[in-house]
């Protein structure tokens, strides 16, 4: 079995799917002879033709429309959009039509569609190729917000975004895109997406985090064990709905729970976690939350994103801050 | 000088507004007394509704609801030279072109009363529901359109936008993508002169809302929209093509919206009296009337007893409607995903049980 | 001094400044001569000519880029979104370039725009016009959000905003629209925009909301008080930059905290608050935070929507639930 | 049959690819050799600098470039067209025209650099920074320009799209404004074949650009955009236009991206050799030169000093990027708003320790 990237367990994933359901379509920008500005298509047109790999013209909304009409209509279709920056101009189709088919209808159509967009920063890349913006999403009820943080994991939560019923926005954390390989069977396994993923057992602490931020927080869990602290990691995967049951669980262990996310803190995602604790486990912690997050401010150009992003230095101080606190 | 390409918007019109046919090169459905009475009888069907479903409003029975009092040649056109496996993607108020498709009224009151079954209705269970987003349907009709072609099936998706959406972003993309894509996609401008408020001087430049249809590199045709047998032939030209391979069309069917932008709107507030009065002149179902009396083919009489029976029909749907109850609280959770995720059932449980606490 | 309602002191803010300043403008769609879909802009084309109020094509993407060009340029433009739900075509022109202008040219350029909206469920209105989706923009540096919610509050935050440097994001409840009205001094007084509203004191539990909810909040305080309960109510106003002291204050005193929204719960502002109140004042917190909110779901359409939103019931309920607790 | 409206789109071209005049009817431009030299020098110059941009990337000394080879004409017309008071709303390779404006080298390279202070460039004050979000642009200087008719000012406001940017909402949403307000907006889609891997052929079945413009009701014009004389002419008469009040324009520059679309890209994967090849034989320069060689107006050894001029100015802007340190960590903050709100401040004397801390 070989060993993939987590760009090429996209890929696989996207060709898989196609080859076994031919409802299934992909269409962006750049998608067909190009394979993408990342390759996440690489090589999908020659193997399924250019009516089922699709460069359309140079209009997210377009893209977004089309994907629209096409899932109402009996396709699968996975649209991309070429950067999470470029997502603005699909957000009507997909807050107003996508995430609403269903209910609009009761039922008699639906939106079986899934939007992938590289995400996030640390590429050293230009304006508008580096945010961190999940949130634009996880308050639109309809949608699955999902994020996969390694090989295996893109390859399975992709095939189950693809056969989801309902919309699922893919972001895809390309600053791993090509960390590392790891052994991904083409084996059509699709993961849950309704759990997180615990990465790492610990008792000390709970480290919640997803997308490339994973790296990190779990480099700093190796950083604490070295310091004798044992941090239990958390890869939320699926942002929306939400299994907060595990994340509880871990917490109801270690009573202490640091959030680590690269979008701006105020109401990122992280809040949502954060809120979940106060509402459910305020007897279960012992000190107070901790988010480590990119800071209420665009993310910079290329020269001071590595100050922007956080960082393994700001995870383990901000679990030495919780343990300090009880 | 150099010329790199040049274009000319043709106007079709058969009827003019007395009925009195404008020239004689004459389409098939003009001969086809029998057809055009049928489309007459859904005109005046639909009006008698509309005029009902205004009545509704005015009593505290219906929420804001769309007049489409004056639109009826152009969406009676539309409907009917449709097939039933085409998709129609309407905004919302080509009543006309639904009914004709299966749309029950009492499900269009469902609608505007504020029920989400409304949208569950008897017309092809492929055809898109109402549209508020302005324009953003152009770009579902042409999704439509792109299925279509990937599956090699010979239908085709027919849309509607207004003259103000005809502004919007999303209706530059449909008709753009479906000149890149050759899709078989017909884009009905219904300019009814007004967008709310802003008259169709406000939201364009341009001479013709027709032309916008070059851009795309489409094929493109301004009608009279108050003329059935044009925009019948329009469309049956339109939809043959666009069946055919030979890619989508955009058809500018010029109107006038006689009435309120909606039930919460007051027209009388921008708009002159005397243009209204003047638009009258020009309404789809006194020209048709004459015409079809004077073939023959329809009397005073007729039209008593077909009213009379529309407005018999219109009641048993009203009374439907004003029968159906309301949906459970649940309803409110129960389509927003397949599967009620377990995150979601745990606010059903209490909302079910806050609303059996009340 | 008349006593005016809550979208008569939005018109009479507008008047004030378009009078004080002529840089400023007002577009969108039938903002002229027919005064807005709710009167908002009612009497500003006749006062300041169609050169000052202007009727737009209609394409809200157009509406945010022009307004970003305009405040570019020296002009302090005000713009409408009819609805809330009609903002999506406007949020790339928002995150892109309104929220940016300033950090991109290093304060060479700025965006002193203000972008209104009509917000809110309540009004039996048809689908999209109903939705509370503040979410959209509290995770977005460079922006302001503000929500008033009194005819007092309308008139001078909406100055404020004006006024501000920045954009702002100026969503108006309008199922409160025309409440109730109250005296409005006309005298161009402007409210802060870095505070939230404390509009009733209280020592037992802290309700925080904004909007329209400001309503019920405060009716259940009423129903609370009648109990023996004593509520504090705060009205957040201006949700990004987000004060968070006052709240933080008000839940020292009191122990508890309840927070109501009409937006879906998960990833709502309410998590931002909750969050912070579980990062900084865990210690003072004597029972799990409560958030009352529009469930995860797109708010049905009218004849369901009461149960949809937060009622009086469901806030007292949430409070009785905080007292148990502790 | 009745036509409603006609139009014909021109195409516009003084010089061949040979630099032989292949019209009589010359602009004044065509004839005031000094300023076509002036023009000319600029064009080499641009490409000096390109090629070096080009270096640096390949290096490590710069991120992600977009080159602007090939479409010097162009830019350099649009440039010199414009009065300083203009604005200026490029996408992102239009240096050309951004250093006759007054942008310094080493600004443009300080922002392919990852550094905000590229953008506080030295041209006029009022200009747009580069814009990556496609077609965006176009909407600023439409409001741009609407500030300048509300104000009264006659000043025009200038941008640039290119074929595959002519296909987003936004482009369509900027012309179509400028038709219904008429305003001093001139837009050149800058049409070099390729958006990225995707040609021309699939952004839109239209086939010229410049016809877009025909949707708006706009002036609208073809024109090779490897010929600085027509280049020029164009924007001499669309600005003029515009700023006498006539309303907006849309010109189609119809060039070629002789280099990759980025130095992120490579074109290798996506396009044919030999039209890069054939390409080539039409760039601007070669004929520009052509040209002024035949009016005696410049010769080799002029081209070889300028050439080591250019070199010589493009390396001490080089030698400045490279010398300029990395803002402080506060920079991160300290424009997000005018003030620094207080809940920001905290995460800003965060940030500094931290990055202390380090
Ligand atoms: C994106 C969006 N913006 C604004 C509105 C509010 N709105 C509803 S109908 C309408 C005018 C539409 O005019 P037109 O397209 O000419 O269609 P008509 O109603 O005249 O048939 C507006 C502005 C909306 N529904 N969607
Ligand atoms: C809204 C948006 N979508 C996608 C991109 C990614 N992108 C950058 S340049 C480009 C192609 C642009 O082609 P064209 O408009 O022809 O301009 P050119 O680069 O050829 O000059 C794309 C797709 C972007 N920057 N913005
Ligand atoms: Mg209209
Ligand atoms: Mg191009």
């Amino acid at each position: 079995m070989p060993q993939i990237t987590l760009i090429e367990a996209v890929t696989q994933a996207l060709a898989y799917e196609m080859k076994h359901d031919p409802s299934v379509i992909v269409l962006g920008e750049d998608v067909g002879i190009n394979g993408g500005v990342f390759r996440a298509t690489q090589g999908l047109q020659k193997a399924f033709g250019s009516e089922r790999v699709i460069d359309t013209p140079l209009d997210e909304a377009t893209i977004a429309g089309l994907t629209v009409g096409l899932a109402a209509q009996g396709m699968k279709p996975v649209a991309e959009a070429q950067f999470e920056g470029f997502i603005y101009p699909m957000m009507e189709h997909i807050a107003c039509h996508a995430a609403r088919l269903r209910t609009r209808t009761r039922g008699r159509m639906s939106c079986p569609a899934v939007f992938r967009a590289p995400w996030g920063g640390g590429i050293r890349a230009p304006e508008h190729h580096s945010e961190a913006n999940e949130h634009l999403f996880t308050n639109i009820p309809g949608l699955r917000v999902v994020l996969p943080s390694s090989p295996g994991r893109a390859y399975g939560l992709l095939l189950a975004a693809i056969r989801d019923p309902d919309p699922v926005i893919f972001f895809e954390p390309k600053r791993i895109y090509r960390q590392y390989k790891e052994e991904v069977a083409d084996d059509g396994e699709a993961l849950p997406l309704d759990v997180c993923f615990v990465l790492r057992d610990g008792g000390d602490v709970t480290l919640v985090t997803w997308g490339a931020q994973v790296k990190e927080t779990l480099e700093a869990a190796d950083a604490l064990a070295e310091q004798g602290i044992s941090a239990e990691v958390i890869d939320v995967a699926t942002l929306t709905p939400l299994d907060f049951d595990t994340i509880h669980e871990s917490v109801k262990k270690t009573g202490r729970c640091v959030i680590v996310h690269e979008a701006p803190r105020t109401a990122g995602f992280g809040a949502e976690i954060a809120a979940r604790l106060a509402e459910k486990a305020i007897y279960d912690l012992v000190a107070p939350v901790e988010r480590v997050t990119g800071y209420d401010t665009h993310i910079p150009l290329y020269r001071l994103e590595m100050k922007y992003l956080p960082s393994v230095e700001r995870i383990v101080a901000a679990v030495q801050r919780t343990l300090a606190a009880s | 000088m150099s010329i790199a390409a040049t274009f000319e918007i043709e106007y079709l019109q058969y009827l003019d507004a007395d009925g009195k046919l404008v020239r004689d090169d004459l389409p098939a459905i003009a001969r086809d007394v029998r057809q055009l009475v049928e489309l007459y009888k859904w005109m005046l069907y639909v009006r008698v509704f509309d005029s009902k479903a205004v009545a509704l409003q005015r009593t505290g029975k219906l929420g804001t609801y769309a007049s489409c009092l004056g639109h009826e040649a152009a969406h009676v056109a539309i409907g009917s030279a449709m097939q039933e496996d085409d998709v129609f993607a309407p905004m919302y108020r080509e009543y006309g072109a639904q009914f004709i498709r299966g749309v029950k009224p009492r499900e269009l009151l469902l609608y505007w009363g504020g029920d989400e079954r409304g949208s569950d209705f008897s017309g092809p269970a492929h055809d898109f529901a109402w549209c508020v987003p302005i324009a953003t349907q152009c770009l579902h009709a042409a999704g439509a359109a792109l299925a279509f072609k990937v599956r090699k099936e010979p239908r085709v998706a027919v849309t509607v936008v207004g003259d103000g959406g005809s502004s919007k972003g999303d209706f530059y993309g449909a008709i753009n993508v479906a000149g890149a894509m050759q899709l078989p996609l017909v884009v009905v401008i219904v300019n009814n002169q007004w967008a709310i408020s802003v008259p169709r001087s406000a939201q364009t430049g341009a001479k013709t809302l027709a032309q916008k249809g070059i851009a795309a590199g489409l094929e493109c045709l301004q009608v009279d929209g108050n003329d059935l047998i044009a925009m019948r032939a329009a469309m049956d030209h339109a939809i043959k093509r666009a069946r055919h391979g030979h890619g989508g069309m955009v058809i500018e069917a010029v109107t006038y919206r006689l009435s309120d932008h909606t039930t919460a709107d007051d027209a009388r507030r921008y708009r002159p009296d005397n243009e209204v009065k003047a638009a009258w002149q020009r309404e789809p179902l006194k020209r048709m009337k004459a015409y079809l009396m004077s073939l023959n083919a329809w009397t005073g009489k007729e039209e008593e007893d077909w009213k009379a029976d529309c407005a018999a029909r219109v009641d048993v749907e009203v009374n439907a409607y004003l029968e159906t109850k309301s949906q459970p609280v649940e309803a409110i959770f129960d389509f927003t995903y397949a599967q009620v995720p377990a995150d979601l059932a745990v606010q059903r449980a209490a909302a079910i049980a806050a609303d059996r606490h009340n």
